[in-house]
């Protein structure tokens, strides 16, 4: 039976380990029960459409990646939490690729706003490029999948699991940049996001949520075979894929987070971001993270 | 007393691109009495079926009015009846539903409608075909399943575009009489296009000759025989008579004014 | 006509066997999609999802037929609509579903209203010219006929036009149909937690192509069957008419 | 009509203003995607945008069509070709095309070809629907009379069937046209470097709302300028029929 | 000599679900001579479009056959003209265009093409209309239009499903006399549907008098009159004798067999 108090909240994911794996965690461990709340988790495709869904009012809590980080830092919503830090993200080249520089001139595909293009962007950018120095073809990302594959583009920025998928089809496939290679200046993260509404109007219930979000961090940090099983079956998803992905993240725990909130960590992340979002063009201007990540909240959680 | 149809300088030219504006109708007058019965002659493309056509409503004049009942026509209406020269049944209906469409526009209780459609359908000969689609049927099939619709409907005024063209001599003989019986009995006014002379001296009061480029109004033949009209009169020398002069009016017509 | 379309049917698998298993592309072969669908069957998620989806093509796509015939009539009849409602019409036709998903959502909520609307517009979209272009195509003598039985607007769009236009009212349920299907996956973009659209954009996730094409193939064959079904409706509609 | 399309105008700007103006959805007014279109023609890039997807569209379209109007022909003709097809173009029709450009990079490669066999795809599957159903509507009178004149399968095709089924034919290609343009957006997910629909994938990547609305309602205008030339052209093409 | 056209049994049945079989056509046989002028007559529904389609090759016979020239018939050829009883003219061709379709098909250059159509189009009276769609035509005009295509291709038979029934009396006589000519003079052989007596008497060399329900030859009547045949023949007492004896035979028709 549903507590007397209980409050129902929305939240939003995106079907792979790190966006779903807390819910998943959550709903097992009954961490939702322990604070009064119920969940209603709702599946996306991807960030953008769970911040639309929150300026329709439909949703209360999401959780985004790194390349939807714009959104928020235009006031869309608001950054509550980190949740981890992906180590997915590559450029792979085909086998006769070598280096950085030897893209000069090469198509290389891109889901544009993804990852996988800040992770191209920065290797180019580590290696005195630009992206006008490449032959950059945007292209959704199974499109960039297929088009490596058959040799349609020299390169990619693109990430696990989908390069799981390529190696099958060009075992010899390069590697040429990795998140590592940033870290931890540049930090993939995955974050979690409130409604702006829900933050300036209720912020007891983002409390609540954040404080079954870092015990559901903590238990998975703890337990991540079991996270994992819970995850694979959560989602339906291919154990294999989602075991891959799992075990090449970086997963904080919540005590850690809190030192890099408080640190200043967590704000120098989120400025890197508006940094490279502004160069890209994505914003014209980024609002300071203060403004939009609320790290009392995280804290006093 | 007024006449029930009056055709008032009616005109109608078509337009077509490229060409001089054709005269299809020019200034066409004619008053047909309450009760009457007129057939319309006139060479193939003299405008009958035109002035038809604007009496029905179907068709606009390019100037003059026709008037039915002291009202001027601007539309169609249940009460002049009409059958058109290509039949245009409804081809998703069968016979008795084509024959009953009239009927239900006017909320006749369905035993009723059955009724007043198979009474129409035995009077054309279709009782077997009752239902038939219209592609089933033959050519004078179909022009009698279009009578038996127009008659359904108990219209005062019946507008008739070559009705029997399409029916054998013995066929058409029967239908004539009936006509002529019905229209009697109910008191109805006809206005009825033929191209066969005999037919038209046989059916009329008066006969209104046509003539053509442009369409327009020649002649009006006054038929003095009196009803019933029987097999009889058909071979009376008055009938020849007319006939000669019905012909010679129409192949032989004064030049246009 | 069946024995014809097993035909078919079995030289498309052949085919796709046979490119497949020479590796030229990276799909999978019939038998791994095989697999996956009796995998998908025995979960249950693929009948759950095919549920999902048939609701909401069927709910999109009658009410999309519902509203064009009326629309299409109004629009073939009276000029003064068809001048108001036309641009609106060819403008929208013109606009992908993907781009209408934002609006959806911001006036219509995540719920089951804005996917439904974005099948529903597929299907309103295309079936409206088709009906448009069959009532101004409707012999006019016909129209008279049953004008000088007395018919007024009403009885003739419902007696005469509706059945006359009935060979091209059922063009715009086929393609309606087809679009309503091929909308679905862009409607269940919009948090969908099941459906056909929404596996496979599940299967996109991790580029499983087995779970792609399991979604893709019961799409087409739901497809196919409601348009066998549409097509003995149409038969039965226009038996009237003499075919070729 | 032009006259009441303008009317239609106006009210629809006017709604739009007023919807903006009182803020209740996040859209952009008319006046800001009025100032986004200024910037976007004198930056010279809405021209090549629109120059890019109308040479796409009108490739892909006219192929889809010249290829749908004999495929429908043999399927309304021969049975036997009929059984064949049909289950194909029913099935592939309910796919979206989305879900087919990973299919055609992997054919084709990533130029032109890829994206203009898209829209192709889109403007023949739904043109084929409709030439078919013109195809076995036509009245068989017609046909009767042109095979007595010694005419055959060839020529009654070209000089009967065709011109028989222009009003059908037309429906197909005014909604393939729609097809096409809303096709185009998925088109150039395939690495277009141009195109009204790249530009609008870049305008929601930044969230750019004027930008997206500039390029849908320019997808929108050249639309239904081409959708006018085929009206123009329809109305020459059917001027033979007695129209309601 | 073998006859030109040669009906043998033939039969046709229409399934009409829900209903019994119905026999249109019941072992229908016939021979028709080389340069014959043999006139259909029957009442309406009896079968004679049905039979006339089966020779033109439209419509297969359910047993039986045709044999015309020695040949089954197995499809429809320009050998065989055929007049339709609805016209079927190609209603996005002009009148001129809808003449030349069958010369086109013969690859008859252009000039020649025009020539060949003003003719005929001259012919049946519709000079000022070549340039009409088929929409801007009366009924009587459609059919004229319909009579120019099918003889300008010249076919060696022509079969004529009441080709004059839409016309005014003195364009039916004309024509009538003008076919008659071309039959002459050009060795035609003819099947001519009508339901017209005085007509079928004055055109054929044989009447065939046809039975309804089911469909059947009952009768055919040998025309002993000479050729050419004129108004006087028209009037003669022999004339008038065949007239009443094909009227008898198409009304008091013998009992089916
Ligand atoms: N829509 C139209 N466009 C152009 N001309 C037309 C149109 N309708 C009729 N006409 C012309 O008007 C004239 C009269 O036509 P109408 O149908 O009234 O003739 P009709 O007397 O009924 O002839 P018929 O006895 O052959 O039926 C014809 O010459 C015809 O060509
Ligand atoms: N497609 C069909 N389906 C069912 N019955 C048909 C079909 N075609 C013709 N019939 C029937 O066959 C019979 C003969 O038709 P046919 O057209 O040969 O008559 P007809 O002698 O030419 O008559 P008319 O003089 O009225 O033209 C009719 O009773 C008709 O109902
Ligand atoms: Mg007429
Ligand atoms: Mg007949």
């Amino acid at each position: 039976g549903r507590a007397q108090s209980a409050t129902n909240i929305s939240v939003g994911y995106i079907a792979d380990f790190p966006n779903a794996s807390v819910l998943a965690i959550a709903d097992n461990q009954k961490l939702w029960e322990a604070e009064g709340l119920t969940a209603d988790a709702k599946v996306f495709t991807n960030g953008p459409i769970q911040i639309q869904a929150m300026g329709a009012g439909s949703l209360d809590f999401g959780t985004i990646g790194p390349g939807a980080l714009w959104l928020p830092a235009s006031g869309r919503a608001k950054v509550i939490s980190v949740n981890d830090i992906g180590f997915s993200d590559r450029v792979i080249a085909q086998p006769d690729i070598a280096s950085i520089d030897q893209l000069k001139g090469k198509k290389v595909g891109v889901p544009q706003g993804t990852s996988g293009d800040m992770i191209l962007r920065l290797a180019l950018e580590k290696a005195g490029m630009t992206v006008n120095d490449i032959d950059m073809v945007p292209m959704d990302p199974s499109t960039v999948v297929a088009a490596f594959a058959s040799r349609q583009i020299e390169a990619a920025g693109i990430w696990y699991p989908l390069i799981t998928v390529i190696k099958k089809q060009v075992p010899e496939m390069k590697e040429l940049a990795a998140n590592a290679d940033f870290y931890p200046d540049t930090s993939f993260i995955n974050t979690l996001v409130a409604r702006n509404e829900v933050v300036d109007q209720d912020p007891e219930k983002v409390k609540k949520f954040l404080s079954v979000m870092k015990k559901a961090i903590d238990w998975r940090a703890a337990n991540l075979d079991e996270s994992i099983e819970l995850t694979t079956a959560y989602l339906n998803a291919p154990k294999e894929a989602v075991e891959n992905v799992a075990r090449s993240r970086k997963l904080l725990t919540s005590q850690e987070l809190e030192t890099f909130t408080k640190d200043g960590t967590v704000e120098s992340w989120l400025d890197q971001f508006n940094k490279m979002f502004v160069e890209f063009g994505q914003l014209k201007e980024a609002m300071p993270p203060k403004e939009f990540y609320t790290a009392d909240l995280f804290l006093s959680a | 007393m007024n006449p029930k149809i009056s055709f008032k300088d009616v005109s109608r030219t078509f337009d077509v691109a490229g060409r001089p504006i054709f005269k299809a109708l020019d200034r066409f007058s004619l008053d047909i009495e309450d009760g009457e019965f007129i057939t319309v002659v006139g060479p193939s493309g003299c405008g009958k079926s035109t002035a038809m056509n604007i009496a029905a409503g179907l068709l606009q004049p390019s100037s003059g009015q026709v008037v039915v009942d002291g009202v001027e026509v601007k539309g169609p209406g249940p009460e002049r009846g009409v059958i058109f020269q290509q039949y245009a049944l409804f081809p998703w209906l069968t016979v008795r539903e084509n024959v009953e469409f009239g009927l239900r526009l006017q909320n006749i209780p369905k035993q009723k409608r059955r009724e007043i459609a198979d009474h129409f359908i035995d009077l054309v000969g279709l009782k077997d075909f009752a239902h038939a689609l219209p592609k089933m049927l033959s050519g004078g099939m179909k022009q009698r399943c279009a009578i038996a619709r127009a008659y359904a409907v108990n219209p005062k005024i019946l507008l008739m575009d070559e009705p029997f063209g399409a029916l054998d001599a013995l066929t058409r003989v029967q239908l004539q009489d009936q006509l002529l019986q019905t229209w009697s009995k109910e008191r109805r006014t006809v206005m009825f296009i033929t191209h066969d002379v005999d037919e038209a001296v046989y059916l009329a009061n008066r006969v209104v000759v046509m003539a053509a480029r442009p369409g327009r109004l020649d002649r009006i033949i006054d038929v003095g025989l009196p009803y019933p009209r029987t097999e009889e009169i058909r071979l009376s020398p008055e009938f020849a008579t007319l006939r000669n002069e019905v012909w010679r009016a129409v192949y032989h017509p004064a030049a246009a004014a | 006509m069946i024995g014809l379309n097993i035909v078919a049917l079995v030289f498309g698998l052949g085919f796709w066997q046979l490119v497949t298993s020479l590796g030229v592309v990276g799909l999978p072969t019939p038998v791994q999609v095989f697999n996956q669908a009796i995998a998908s069957i025995s979960s249950g998620l693929l009948v759950s999802d095919a549920l999902a989806s048939l609701a909401r093509v069927l709910t999109g796509f009658i009410l999309g037929i519902a509203v064009a015939v009326p629309v299409g009539f109004l629009m073939g009849w009276y000029p003064t609509a068809r001048g108001l409602i036309e641009p609106y019409i060819q403008f929208f036709r013109t606009i992908p579903p993907l781009a209408i998903i934002p609006l959806a959502i911001v006036t219509m909520g995540i719920g089951e209203v804005p996917k439904i609307f974005v099948i529903f517009l597929a299907a309103f979209l295309t079936s409206v010219v088709a009906t448009f272009q069959g009532v101004i195509s409707v012999d006019r003598t016909l129209i008279n006929a049953a004008r000088v039985l007395g018919a007024r607007d009403a009885t003739i769009f419902r007696r005469v036009v509706i059945p006359a236009s009935t060979p091209f009212i059922m063009v715009g349920v086929r393609i309606g149909l087809g679009s309503s299907w091929a909308t679905v996956v862009a409607a269940e973009l919009i948090a969908a937690q099941s459906g056909l659209g929404f596996r496979m954009q599940q299967g996109q996730l991790y580029y499983d192509l087995p779970v792609i094409f399991v979604s893709l193939i019961t799409i087409g064959i739901l497809g196919l069957i409601m348009d066998r079904i549409v097509i003995a409706a149409d038969r039965r509609l226009t038996a009237w008419q003499e075919k070729a």
